[in-house]
């Protein structure tokens, strides 16, 4: 059987015990990722299965778990490591941007890092300050990084397992609060990094969105379907490497284009959207591309931030706003 | 220079005053706070316990959205609060709530990060509490810099910095301890060391003997005491603060507690301990030990308890206020001038605001 | 007297001595900032001056730095710290994520941070891995932080005095290629945070720059006046906050624009710069905004970094490609 | 668990076998090496230092951008290669040069950096030396990483990880540690203490009693010893390496030796430190106090000095070739697989040249 329903966070784990299970290089380490499964269960019932030398829990550092797993994967293993939350990987930025992103372009291709660190990230479970951060942006922005975040759990298997067997580094962001939608999830490896999707066709303009805000847009055109304007949703799965293909292609074939992204808009992933496609685009544009992103303040507390996310109606507001002449 | 390092070390059991029995154990040594101290740390032991279990329950009904509950620990908070002068500093994680308490924040003010309400809920001058500290270990740097400016202004504050088992992993306990002791700033580090960070056990932590070997590392003094006696807590607590306040720079003090409850309710502590090992330290809890040793009369209790209530029913009645959040607070507090990119994005959110309102 | 002939080094030092001589808050310290004056020397001659208390040398730990900054500033200080070069700020970046931008919206600005950290950024000296980052984009990704960066040892001046002076915690970024350029500095404190300035005018199309790519946009402007076309030049100055006003004003004067910018341009301060003016001044551009940054890459090994950084040459022919009908 | 802490400590004062004068120290205890070991040392000796001052010489004329010196620290590094066997790894700062060299990387390789030419110009696979690690302590995590491994397949393999008395103050070298230890890798972490961190001498990095004295803190057992005796440093280091290949757990060890030369050609070392200071280490010099120990006839020195030339000779000569930078490299080995981002850009790069070539 290739196929099963699962959550996000059951087809993460699908993915873990499915590689672990093929090459005996992987080894999966972190905090509270052994007996307790990790805190979203998605290492759960790995340590049983494999035992204490596959999957670990590791002393509470994680600048030395992500240096670590840098010398595993020097040494033949492909370590593939949780940060428990977003802003819990700031320790270990060090680590990720002088050596991770660094190490094969260092040693002329000499040593690899076949490593993936993996992190829960971005808003929408009413967690507390430090627990929402959606920080892809100061991955995005380090070369030698590839970076990558699914909408979906069929994505989330795929993208996972192509990620472990990579050669190259990869920052795995995973949408928590994405982590228990369910759907029917193929068992399959498949090629998803670098490749954005176009979730749901339409002809009057482009949502571009990644990883949490997906839904977002998919419900933003649904809502705008009623009202009579066909929206395309795209998602860009991969944001490093980025499908400029996929993107300007959709972003052209509408002539109109939103962003829809979590985090801060200053100087991020949806500045660098706007930014390429429409160096690209340009002509092909009736409008300047909007961007309905975070605003540009620290995440705010669990009862704020229905006030920050983007929703569906900052979406259609922007979407509005796209000088519709005929409108 | 390494003539006189092993004074740095600390004892190789911990400091203990009052045994499980509520007897004084012979032979330590050392001062045995005065009565007055431990009346008044008993009421501030039953008030914590009340407020840990109030917490506790307010989570159940909705009303706190998560509480990392110091069921177990209260001793070490109590005694870290009490121990302090008000011109000191306390520096606390999430998880020491009722040491903010013990300080003079309001029980109220102390939640509401964990309400959902905004970050920090109390005026960290006014009693000089810093906000909490979720990143862990990040606080202690801070609390070094909070003591060295004040030794540098030539006033007697000490900071005490309070940190778990598992934060002092983090590279951060490490540069703060080092910066302490090298600037000698005046700052007592508390390890509350209840053997488990969420589910990851002290073994998977530290390989050393006892976080207190820490100490010596740094040129600091480690010592070790029973975190679940309040007597030996106040004694070493207070000695430390005495000696960084006397210029001798900065103490570590390593706690030996336990964690009773999850790691927070939505932990399942089941999944890593036996109800058999959390079960083997009821015989130690804190309070209990105290009530035994003090056998104080029991309208004396029942007064301390009725204060409890009293602090507790406040705290249920602040929780049940519900939040009205307004927009512009999202702006307000980034900077002390929005720039104008935030002004912007405050007047499109209160524009559509304006037309919510309008439609609805 | 107030203006003298100094370069941008001495000019900070001489922004570090007046604002501790004005207000004995102001704390110096780091690594090597004490009696060696900094491997700049922009520290130069502080402890001698002003005390060991006032000016220090501290462990080499730059999250230990920051963080103790930090607790100074609580507690009514306003601490000046230097990391010595832009990758070694990165074992800060916990701290200054999560606590320096964050102190005052957490407190409800009951807790302000007043303290400005110094690094010296970005390439041009030959220097190996590691000393060469533009680190700026991460910074300014940040809500929270202020984030400047001089071009001239006048404005080195202005922004440094003004930046100790901010009840706001300041990343001050300095280019360190320019730290030994000289000009005639004029000693007294100014407003120029938030403020762009046009270093140069011009007609046909602007160049919008900052930092170390400032000399370069000028010297640009010079050669393609040579060759008959006037290039505007604006300097940023500040990044955060940004000068929308004056840059969008510059852009809609020419209806053209290049940015240049040492960064990797992928998810960067220009990648903003782009989507911002494009989304403002849309109708107003007969071309698409184009970028000239460093590539996605590693910055690479002193023989290599005249390949990677930006140019006058391909400043120029970004220029080029501008759409020019009439050309 | 804490009985038998005290082992943990280092010794109060360093190991010494060779006397400044050349002559056994007598009651250390300890094993002596060799002849052949020493004899193997000095040879090593006279070429690290041959090297450290060719290097010296080369930035002056302009071949390498620039070098931090070992010079009065070659001890250290040879004998950390000479105690590790060929499946062993090495991780070695930008200060450990000649260790590199010594386990087997050939010099111009090893400069590769520091001339300017790409980061890291030898295969870590070949003699498992890593490239050298710029950002402090960050290395150290990594020897972890490759021991952890390695044991885990069952190898004997053991790392050596370097690093300096500066290095030890970041939270890297506090997290590899306590990870060393928890895990029990095979690590032995050797901290060179020169005395100073570029101009911050020791007093201002640590207050603790000696660096050797953060093994306890971890559980790892400390040791010092005289970084300026290689016989101390073959015996202490070799035993360490035994032990940590025997499953023991990392090892700590502190050598306590002197960077006689400035920081790198680009310092100036008179800001912060006297002549006299310095001088006072010339007779501690490690090659003078072994040629004294071994007193070997003369003409076994000078065919050790002869090899030391001819290795210097071939620095000079491969230092001397120029460098022709392609600016294909620059995205060749960013990733396995080019981003099709990256192939636009070098698209761009190459059509630039081509541009510039037709015109020029
Ligand atoms: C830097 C960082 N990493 C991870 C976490 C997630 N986390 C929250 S509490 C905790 C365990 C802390 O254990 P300990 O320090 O022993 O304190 P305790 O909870 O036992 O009081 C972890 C891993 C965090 N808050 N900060
Ligand atoms: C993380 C980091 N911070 C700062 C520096 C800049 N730096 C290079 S060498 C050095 C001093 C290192 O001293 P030490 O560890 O004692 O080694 P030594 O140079 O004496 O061999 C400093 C501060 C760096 N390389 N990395
Ligand atoms: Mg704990
Ligand atoms: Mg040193």
């Amino acid at each position: 059987m290739t196929h099963e329903k699962l959550t996000m966070a059951q087809a993460l784990n699908r993915a873990l015990r499915d590689a672990m299970t093929e090459d005996s290089s992987v080894v999966v380490f972190g905090e509270d990722v052994g007996p307790l499964g990790g805190v979203f269960r998605v290492t759960d019932g790995l340590t049983a299965e494999f035992g204490e030398n596959r999957c670990f829990d590791t002393p509470l550092a994680e600048a030395g778990i992500v240096g670590v797993a840098v010398g595993m994967a020097m040494n033949g293993m492909r370590p593939v490591v949780e940060m428990q939350f977003d802003a819990f990987a700031y320790p270990a930025f060090e680590q990720i941007v002088s050596h991770v992103a660094k190490m094969r372009n260092r040693t002329l291709g000499r040593v690899t890092l076949p490593m993936v660190i993996r992190i829960p990230y971005a808003g929408g479970i009413g967690g507390v300050e430090h627990h929402c951060d959606s920080s892809e942006a100061y991955y995005a922005h380090t070369p030698g990084l590839h970076v990558v975040t699914p909408a979906t759990p069929g994505d989330a298997y795929g993208l996972l397992r192509e990620s472990i067997a990579s050669p190259d580094p990869v920052v795995f962001l995973e949408p928590k609060k994405l982590y228990w939608t369910k759907e029917e999830v193929s068992l399959t490896t498949a090629s998803l990094v670098g490749r954005a999707v176009v979730r749901r066709e339409g002809t009057d303009a482009t949502l571009i969105a990644y990883g949490p805000s997906v839904p977002v847009a998919l419900a933003a055109a649904e809502v705008a379907d009623r009202e009579g304007r066909s929206l395309q949703v795209v998602d860009l799965r991969s944001i490093v490497p980025f499908d400029d293909e996929t993107v300007c292609a959709a972003v052209r074939s509408t002539g109109r284009a939103v962003v829809v992204a979590e985090a801060a808009g200053f100087a991020s992933v949806s500045s660098e959207i706007v930014a390429r496609v429409t160096e690209r685009c340009f002509h092909s544009l009736a409008a300047p591309i909007r961007r309905v992103t975070g605003f540009d303040i620290p995440y705010p507390p669990p009862k704020y931030e229905h006030l920050h996310l983007p929703g569906v109606d900052r979406v259609l507001d922007a979407v509005d706003d796209l000088q519709w002449e005929d409108s | 220079m390494t003539g006189d390092a092993h004074h740095l070390l600390p004892s190789g059991t911990p400091v203990t005053l009052i045994g499980i029995d509520g007897h004084p154990v012979a032979g330590s040594g050392r001062v045995f706070p005065s009565d007055a101290e431990l009346r008044q740390a008993l009421a501030a032991l039953i008030t914590a316990r009340r407020l840990n279990d109030q917490a506790h329950a307010l989570v159940r009904q909705g009303r706190l959205a998560v509480y990392p509950s110091s069921h177990g620990q209260e001793a070490c908070q109590v005694a870290a609060a009490q121990v302090l002068d008000d011109g000191d500093w306390l520096f606390p994680t999430y998880r020491d709530t009722v040491a903010a308490v013990g300080r003079g924040v309001d029980p109220v003010e102390a939640l509401t990060l964990l309400k959902g309400d905004w970050h920090c809920g109390w005026d960290p001058y006014e009693h000089r509490v810093a906000p909490h500290a979720t990143p862990l270990a990040t606080q202690l740097p801070h609390a070094v810099g909070v003591a060295h400016a004040a030794r540098l202004r030539g006033e007697p504050t000490v900071a005490m910095a309070l940190c778990g088992d598992g934060g002092t992993s983090e590279g951060d306990f490490h540069e703060a301890l080092n910066f302490a002791a090298v600037l000698r700033a005046p700052v007592v580090f508390l390890i509350q060391n209840n053997e488990y960070a969420i589910s990851v056990p002290l073994a998977r932590q530290t390989a050393a003997p006892s976080l207190a070997y820490k100490g010596i590392g740094y040129g600091i003094p480690g010592e070790r005491v029973d975190g679940n006696d309040v007597a030996a807590l106040l004694t070493v607590l207070g000695e430390a603060v005495a000696r960084a306040r006397a210029g001798e720079g900065p103490q570590l003090v390593e706690a030996h507690t336990y964690r009773m409850q999850a790691h927070t309710n939505a932990d399942d502590a089941t999944r890593y301990r036996t109800s058999a090992e959390v079960d083997a330290w009821l015989e130690r809890d804190p309070i209990t030990r105290l009530e035994r040793h003090l056998n104080l009369p029991a309208s004396d209790v029942s007064e301390m308890r009725e204060a409890a209530d009293r602090v507790a029913a406040h705290l249920r009645d602040g929780l049940n206020r519900d939040i009205s959040p307004t927009p512009a607070q999202l702006f307000e507090y980034v900077y002390a001038t929005p720039t104008s990119q935030l002004r912007e994005q405050q007047a499109q959110l209160a524009d559509e605001h304006a037309r919510e309102g309008a439609a609805g």
